[in-house]
């Protein structure tokens, strides 16, 4: 590769108060290249990004493009400058469709006004390269995290940009559409665009990038190139260690906890779901993004208020659309959307960390501190997140590690029925090992737990049961003893039948 | 059908029922002069409950609304019969004045990150005390030279007020603004989402700033319509609490206080409830102690039966 | 505070924020120039709590008497007792009987609501259907005007203390006061009230506006519905358009009080006590500063002297 | 340091700001006699801007607090003088009313989710009717019969004005249970994120509907002080506008709009700036048309100047 890099980074640094997320380091993305960046949750990758794209502004170092040095003052100078970001968080103007969506900012425009067709129109266009299965008239309210985390990728590749910067495109995305989305960006290197991206999936690393760069506390760790990088290779410079082989388990044999009868969804209103789980199974949700996996998580807790059917835990039936009602009754929930249904802004981890359970770590009034702080260090000790960090607010915690505390704050209260919607959405290789664990363990002590996932390998992995659904409908259920990724997915994509 | 559709509807209908009991319990409501004067009243509210709503889709609040309709008011005659200023040069001046002020508002606001609530209150002190201070505590009118100026706000053409054509000017281009331009499409998506917007390349902090802009000149031509149309202003007093109004006929008609929500379609009908409930106690012969109660016993009746048509028919459609 | 602690001061608090006390507080002026003291006028915005904060501060302040417009005459009592301890304590324009102020300074408003009342029954000899407009009815000096207009137009006997609740027409021989309208003071109410009266009363013959700017708002709310100069319009106070609707022959004529006397008189009475001159006290502690009508002969002559005042409190 | 002891710090900075000048300016400030004053003042205010706060911890806003204690005010010597009701029973009545009424506010806010602003704008507008309605409209005092009752407001201890001490014991508990009670944290935590709260098994519907009953309460019994002291009511205006001034001593002592934010101690410096901000004018000799833009200005001022120095704080400790 000659000439200038597309991207070139000299010593860029940023660090926020007395945290350095990101010491001086350098870069280079060139055209036609796919750069991976890797690394355990709070390493500073994200950090990185938001400095290439206009969102964050370094404290030192340069940023050039094409040989030019460029000084943005925002997201949209970055933008004029040719670069395209899908953010981690997937936060998007609620009061809007699709299309809106995808032109805002960059609207097509007669002189003041918009052009609604031109923009409907290039809407279509993105959203079939990325195989959306919704209509650009959609208002976006209605999409689910997966859905609009398609959208924001269909923004991105709209912008026809010469660098695309990625951060985990595909945590919200199943199999099928993750697949997807690989071929898309491969189409996009053969055609000369630079991609910078961020994932924790590392067969989807090991598959795409020409390049991989490891950032441990915001610096560079190791440099991979396509030929020498292997899963191993990358775990070992990420961790600084090699990881435990996962453990398998016996099948759980008990008695019938809860059961699932004529469950409805608002969004799927004409299939009803009906199953039972036993006492410390775990049962996997799986199917495509928008197949109603969160729809049915949320109405079993009884986070939405419409729902008709009935849920029964040793056969008491659960009041719906009463998550106080559903915690007392031992259910725990993790939601799939972290900054709109889980991370209180603004107050301390140790807070975030305490909210599921200021009751019982102290009388019925009045609040302990002490046991509060003792049980906010024990869980996050479980969950991994670091002691020093319990005083920061929630939200300057790298993405990974607010999940985390999503997970952890239930930890305090030993569960009767736990789900959870994408528990491992953004978390680091060694950090998912460690929650799997856990959760096999709180499986073994007696806690059920039903969650979705887009990961086929964490489904495999853990699942003593799949739930498999096909636009809201339960297509099949699989066995521990049937489970292989084909069936998976064949069930899922609706081939056939089970 | 579209929450924002059956919002108007909602509030639309509360403007049905309430025009339908005045008008069967007395007649004279239905009389073109009593229809007249609530157009007439409606519209000069309507321009301020406008600019209320630009800066509550934001996410923002406006409280010095009303005392910037009241300096604007008290000045407009000062510099007009005090000072001979042309009628042309005095309204440009006190608009640029207005607009001045609401940039100040939103640079306070966006740049330093001021709480709204807190810049405008400010504003509504100052303001108060610069109209007072300004004129000297002075009543002052328009006289009779002003007769033709006047016209803006008392005349009408082919029975239309004219301040009513004037409001529908200005409700038809914010209506344009909000659902056609660029800019408007910015300033809902600001309202809605504002870190995601800026991430999108949106100028927040210019909409935001628009805004209030917006708002402080739509106050200010509110506020002198009001002068003309009463012809006599004191600075201590006129459009005090008008923002309460404004901001109350926004929210009405389907703007929500977290921003990025509302239509002028249903910001005018909640200033048009809101009048004609002013009118159908008075004409209905309620006492006047009584009037209050009722204006807010009928509103909070009609958004509560509005709520619970709502759910009844969601449960059955859901079904 | 300017440093001379020599200097004697007081203070002249009104009942609220108006016109009408801006020509007070410009009489008070004079005062203080003619009588060598310095006044502080104070007008509360917001009520009863307003002013007695208003007037803690100035006893705070070493002020040596202070001149009031109580707003509550009688409940106030103890607040105007505790603040005659402090320091010389008059009322004015409105005042509080059986307290501890020394004297009072202004009219009745009871006998200026009957002269208001006597320019209604001269504008309609053969009697008709009235209404009265008024921003508030709970305050003394507005209860009592109202009252003593009503007891004139309906041939009453005099009585300060009666009171007619409003909401209910009241009807004597040719006359009937269909009602009492409150706008609060809001001037768009004032005027949307008098609209929405001519909307329900086709055949109203008189309204009269009790505060000053209920005479433009009647004016303006009849020439919107062209009846200006068909309806009577009977005034109280001197509102510029008042007074031009006079000369113009639209309005019937107004009562004047002269708020200019009040400030001037109340700081001369205050600055003689300051300096322990007790024959500045009035007889019977009521110095009478009666009120006016004024109707077109007399509208010219008093525009200029209202001006006068007003060029002297600068 | 943490942000909240910053925020409390800015506003306290403001405070000693405006007193050194004040008391420099003019040596009378610092008198016992109008120290008193200011916190006799600033007591009976600070019981309703701990109402307000509440709410708006939850991210709502209440309105009807002024009204609310007008009602309070005016019913407690009527229910006293008129009906001859013994003490005791008057003021548990006017509370248990009071917190009915916030109960109902609760319930129409979290059941049929209607918009705070408009709920409590509504009541702003009935409880002022129902006040002025159920006095006829008659100014109220206490007479004499009552002297001992009126010590609750007008009193001292030890030359500590009374209604201090009651403000002091209703902080120290609002205090203790925001920052000790579980019902406390849920309240700051359904006002952050309501949906995550809900998630978490908090009951959120009823930690708002709580907020507004403490507030409702609150301003009744800050209404009650408040005739108590002033002696004498007068139904149509007693109160009115007092929510401003509580919701502004709220804001600026540090409670956002937005919710999950806020301290008791913030909310009495903001209530004590506004209230000394008050008197200095007087004191300084301000014209009294200018009070109001002078107390505007220096609180804008002074919200502006701390966000400067805070600024310049964290840019030298970034370094
Ligand atoms: N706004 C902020 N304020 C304070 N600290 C921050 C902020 N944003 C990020 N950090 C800190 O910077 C470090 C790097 O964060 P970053 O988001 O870049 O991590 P990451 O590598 O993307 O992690 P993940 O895989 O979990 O997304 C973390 O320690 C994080 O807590
Ligand atoms: N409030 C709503 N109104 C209408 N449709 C909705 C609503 N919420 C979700 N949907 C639709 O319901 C379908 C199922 O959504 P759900 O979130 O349950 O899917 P999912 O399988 O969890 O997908 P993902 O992996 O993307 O989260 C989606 O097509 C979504 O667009
Ligand atoms: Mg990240
Ligand atoms: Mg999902």
């Amino acid at each position: 590769m000659n000439g200038p890099a597309l991207l070139n980074l000299r010593g860029v640094a940023r660090s926020f108060g007395a945290v350095q997320a990101l010491k001086p380091l350098d870069l280079e993305v060139h055209a036609g290249e796919v750069h991976a960046i890797v690394g355990e949750n709070g390493a500073g990758k994200s950090t990185l990004l938001k400095l290439v794209a206009g969102v964050l502004r370094p404290d030192a170092g340069v940023i050039s493009i094409h040989g030019q040095t460029q000084r943005f003052s925002g997201p949209k100078a970055a933008r004029r400058a040719g670069i395209a970001l899908l953010p981690q968080e997937v936060e998007v103007p609620e009061n809007m469709t699709a299309a809106d969506c995808i032109a805002l900012g960059r609207e097509k425009r007669g002189g003041w006004w918009r052009q609604r067709r031109a923009e409907v129109a290039e809407a279509q266009r993105v959203l079939a390269l990325v195989h959306a299965q919704f209509a650009a008239d959609t208002p976006v309210e209605q999409l689910s995290i997966g859905a609009r985390q398609q959208l924001l990728l269909a923004r991105a590749l709209a912008e026809d940009a010469k660098l695309l910067v990625l951060d985990e495109p595909t945590s919200a995305l199943s199999a099928r559409e993750a697949e997807q989305l690989m071929l898309l960006v491969e189409s996009l290197r053969a055609r000369g665009a630079g991609i910078l991206f961020i994932s924790h999936r590392l067969p989807e690393v090991l598959r795409l990038a020409d390049r991989v760069t490891v950032l441990r506390d915001g610096e560079r760790v190791a440099e991979f190139a396509r030929a020498t990088c292997s899963a191993a290779g990358l775990v070992a410079a990420m961790v600084g260690r090699n990881l435990p082989a996962p453990q398998t388990r016996a099948l759980a044999q008990h008695d019938t906890l809860l059961q699932v009868r004529g469950l409805r969804t608002a969004a799927h209103a004409a299939h009803s779901v009906d199953f039972d789980m036993k006492r410390g199974e775990i049962v996997a949700l799986s199917g495509l993004v928008g197949s109603g996996r969160t729809e049915i998580l949320r109405s079993v807790f009884g986070a939405d208020m419409s729902r008709a059917g009935n849920v029964a835990i040793n056969g008491v039936t659960i009041v719906p659309g009463s998550p106080l009602h559903s915690t007392r009754a031992g259910f725990a929930f993790v939601p799939e959307d972290r900054r709109a249904d889980g991370i209180f802004d603004g107050f301390s981890v140790e807070n975030n960390l305490g909210m599921s359970s200021v009751q019982s770590s102290a009388g019925a009034w009045w609040r302990s501190p002490a046991r509060e702080r003792q049980n906010a260090q024990r869980v996050a000790a479980d969950a991994g997140i670091a002691a020093t960090r319990l005083a920061v607010a929630a939200e300057t915690l790298s993405g990974g590690n607010q999940q985390k505390v999503m997970l952890a704050r239930w930890l305090t209260k030993s569960p009767t029925l736990l789900l959870l919607d994408e528990p491992t959405r953004g978390i680091d290789v060694a950090a998912r090992a460690e929650i799997h664990a856990l959760l096999l363990r709180l499986a073994a002590a007696g806690t059920s737990v039903l969650f979705a996932s887009s990961e086929m390998e964490e489904v495999l992995h853990l699942a003593d049961r799949v739930l498999v659904l096909h636009e809201g409908r339960l297509a099949g259920t699989l066995e521990r003893a049937d489970l292989n990724e084909e069936r998976l997915l064949a069930l899922a994509t609706g081939a056939h039948a089970a | 059908m579209n929450p924002e559709r059956q919002r108007i509807l909602g509030i639309f209908g509360l403007l049905v029922m309430v025009v339908g009991i005045t008008a069967a319990l007395n007649p004279d409501f239905l009389g073109a002069y009593n229809l007249g004067n609530i157009l007439r009243w409606t519209a000069l509210f309507g321009v301020l409950s406008l600019g209320a709503a630009l800066v509550i889709m934001t996410g923002g609040i406006d409280l010095s609304l009303g005392s910037m309709a009241g300096l604007a008011g008290a000045l407009l005659p000062w510099l007009l019969r005090v000072h001979g200023w042309p009628a042309w040069a005095a309204m440009m001046l006190l608009l640029a004045g207005c607009a001045l002020l609401g940039l100040l508002h939103g640079v306070l606001v966006t740049r330093l990150r001021l709480a709204p609530f807190v810049v405008t209150l400010c504003g509504l002190l100052i303001y108060r005390g610069a109209a007072r201070t300004i004129t000297s505590e002075q009543v002052i009118g328009y006289g009779v030279e002003h007769e033709q100026l006047r016209l803006l706000a008392t005349g009408s053409v082919f029975g239309i007020p004219a301040p009513l054509l004037l409001l529908v000017g200005v409700a038809l281009l914010t209506h344009l603004f909000l659902a056609r331009s660029v800019a408007g499409r910015w300033l809902l998506a600001t309202g809605r989402n504002p870190a995601a917007a800026r991430l999108c390349g949106v100028p927040t902090n210019s909409m935001i700033t628009l805004a209030y802009v917006l708002c402080a000149m739509l106050a200010g031509l509110g506020g002198m319509l009001f002068s003309l149309d009463l012809n006599s202003v004191t600075p201590a007093q006129f459009g005090q609490s008008y923002e309460l109004y404004a901001i109350a006929a926004a929210v009405l008609g389907g703007c929500s206080l977290r921003g990025g929500e509302g239509t002028v379609l249903g910001v005018l009908i909640g200033t048009a409830v809101i009048r004609v409930l002013y009118n159908a106690t008075n004409l209905l012969g309620i006492p006047t102690q009584l009037e209050f109660a009722i204006i807010g016993g009928v509103i909070l009746l009609g958004v509560t039966a509005d709520e619970l048509l709502r759910r009844l028919r969601q449960s059955r459609s859901a079904l | 505070g300017d440093g001379s602690s020599s200097e004697i001061t007081v203070g002249f608090v009104s009942n609220g924020v108006d016109p009408f006390w801006t020509i007070a507080g410009a009489g008070a002026a004079e005062g203080a120039r003619e009588f060598s003291v310095k006044a502080i006028s104070r007008f509360p915005n917001e009520g009863i709590a307003d002013q007695q904060r208003i007037v803690e501060d100035l006893i705070a302040m070493g002020v040596k008497g202070i001149a009031i417009s109580p707003i509550d005459p009688v409940n106030q009592r103890g607040f105007l007792d505790a603040t005659a301890q402090r320091c010389a304590l008059i009322t004015q324009d409105s005042d509080a009987v059986g307290s501890k102020r020394i004297c009072y300074v202004g009219m009745d408003n009871y006998s200026a609501g009957r002269m208001c009342g006597a320019l209604v029954r001269e504008a309609l000899p053969q009697g008709g259907e009235v209404m009265i407009f008024i921003g508030r009815i709970e305050q003394e000096n507005a209860r009592r005007r109202r009252q003593g207009a009503i007891d004139e137009i309906l041939g009453r006997s005099h009585d300060p203390d009666r009171f007619d609740p409003p909401g209910q027409a009241l009807t004597a021989g040719p006359f009937t006061i269909i009602d009492t309208r409150t706008d609060g003071f809001d001037k768009a109410r004032a005027k949307a009230n008098v609209e929405d009266a001519l909307a329900r009363h086709a055949e109203l013959d008189a309204v009269v506006g009790l505060f000053a700017y209920n005479v433009p708002a009647c004016m303006e709310a009849l020439r919107g519905a062209g009846k200006l100069g068909v309806i009577k319009v009977i005034g109280f106070d001197e509102a510029e358009e008042c007074l031009a609707g006079i000369a113009a022959g639209t309005v019937v004529g107004t009562v004047v009080q002269n708020p200019f006397e009040y400030g001037r008189q109340s700081v001369r009475i205050l600055a003689g006590l300051a300096r322990g001159d007790r024959s500045v006290l009035p007889k019977d502690n009521i110095l009478s500063v009666p009120a006016r009508v004024i109707r077109k002969a007399e509208v010219d002559d008093f525009r200029k002297q209202v001006r006068a005042h007003l060029e002297a409190g600068r």
